[in-house]
């Protein structure tokens, strides 16, 4: 597991060392969080808003 | 004006009578085709795998990638290039375009798309290069037209943002042309006889009717019937659903065979 | 008006940089495109064999046979609509298009060829479907100029008799459009800097330099220099032959470098 | 080797059992003659003019 920091409130978040970019975290603090990486290294940021309807 | 719309089973089974059936008419067609079938052969031939994404809440559904969107804008031109030429030797003046052309038709994509993937976890994606038609430039369409008889579109958009050709759907395509134009009538031919009730084709639908019966039967054909209900409210004087695999299926159409919504 | 020509291998390495440079343009632009490494790729993967032809006398060449024909026109309406939406995300109204549509280019094909086949035996064959156009009919192309900026022309053609689409070389189709509408200009944008003498470029040509020289270089650069001579004896003001692979090719072009034939 | 009749002369004409549509045979009266498959047997008729220029 890799510790990051919530790019929100500033807290730890757990994330699993195999997470792939655009994973969705929901932190404790309520911020929707989407894993990318940094020079190689896994980082979170603000996930964008995504729609989800299916319609079609 | 007429807008024919045929899919791609019955350009499959049928390509040659439809295009005879369109070679015999007086009148300006826009012949809108599909071809999904043909795009899913050259697909497996070339070795591109079909790939599929559920939805957070467990809908599971095609994604157009950009390698299958290849494939799409490849085989479609295909089959346009080779009616477009039949119906020059049938003695037409011909025209095959897409909705890229112009630009004709105007469509939007999913950017990003929430998965749950393989492992699970939901993930944000690229949301596949499938489009819907959010407007429809008629200026090309109304030019070329006046000095050709039959306009043959592939159903391809384009995103003006990303500067890209997207796969929209033939029926929509169709409808929405139709619409723009307030064509006199739009035939949807497909490998069916009509819109079915117990086993009988209903022969006439108002707009209501179409649009109540569009919410209590398959899919496929409910959709066709909520589109032929905007489209008579946007203007369309009528619209046929009939089969494409008998004799003459235009005239057929137009003669009241299959299920007429006006 | 510009005729631009843009090589396959042009277009391979270098498509971004030649549609930002007619992006850039204020005149009309017809760009005819190659891409014959891309449907040798496409060939390759969907496992089409490229097929050889012995003449009577020897000569080898390449046997476009109809499976071919249809990778051909599948990839090169990919490779035109790709391009005609970058153009549209560029700002101009662009327009792609084949020869076949309309109609605009006519051609013939050799219906029957003798060959000596593996046996050795003296055979009538099938002609393949590469066409040569005879005919240039420029009313679609003058009227869909008139609403849009840029027309993006894949080199294939019609065979009105059959009813079939055709390979046209796309250097011919370059020149034969611009001779039909006698353009200003056409430039010819290729993977070299123009005509070479002794390891320098030649920087202008008259019409009877350029036929005499086309004897004396080598295959490929000698049908490009008969083709510019014929075109500016039939009203083309001008023909440039210069490299596309570098910043702003086409307006490069215009200001004089590569080979210029008047 | 199958014996067909020349078309033009009436002569006959040798031709090999394997021989495939379009095969190209001249005959001694001058004629030259193709091979074509007529109910699955072997028959000759007049070779159409094809020219041979390979120009392009
Ligand atoms: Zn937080
Ligand atoms: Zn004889």
């Amino acid at each position: 597991m890799a510790q990051l920091k919530c790019p929100i409130c500033g807290g730890q978040v757990s994330v699993e060392d195999d997470a792939l970019p655009g994973e969705l975290v929901e932190h404790e603090c309520g911020a929707q969080l989407e894993v990318f990486k940094k020079n190689e290294t896994l980082s979170l940021r603000l996930a964008e808003e995504v729609g989800e309807d299916w319609g079609e | 004006m007429i807008v024919v719309k045929a899919g791609g089973r019955v350009i499959k089974q049928a390509r040659d009578k439809v295009l005879e059936s369109i070679g015999r008419l007086g009148e300006k067609v826009i012949l809108v085709h599909g071809g999904g079938d043909q795009v899913t052969e050259v697909s497996k031939r070339m070795g591109v795998e079909p790939t599929f994404v559920t939805s957070p809440n467990g809908i599971r559904s095609r994604y157009t990638s950009m390698e299958e969107l290849e494939v799409y804008v490849m085989v479609m031109g295909m089959l346009n290039k080779f009616m477009t030429a039949y119906l020059i030797k049938a003695g037409k003046r011909a025209f095959g375009m897409t909705g890229v052309d112009g630009p004709t038709l105007l469509a939007e994509r999913k950017k990003k798309i929430v998965i749950i993937d393989e492992r699970g976890k939901k993930r944000i994606i690229d949301g596949g290069y499938t489009g819907k038609v959010v407007q429809v430039r008629t200026e090309s369409i109304t030019s070329i037209l006046e000095g050709v008889d039959v306009v043959v579109m592939s159903p391809i958009a384009v995103d003006k943002e990303e500067g890209l050709p997207l796969n929209v759907d033939g029926d929509q395509a169709a409808f929405s042309i139709a619409s723009a134009l307030k064509a006199e009538s739009l035939v949807l031919l497909t490998d069916v006889e009509g819109v079915l009730m117990e086993g009988k084709v209903v022969s006439h639908l108002d707009v209501s009717q179409a649009s109540e019966l569009s919410s209590k039967i398959g899919p496929g054909m409910n959709r066709k019937l909520m589109m032929a209900a905007e489209s008579v409210k946007a203007g369309v004087k009528r619209v046929t659903i009939s089969s494409g695999l008998v004799n003459d299926p235009v005239a057929e159409a137009i003669n009241g065979r299959g299920t007429v919504i006006e």
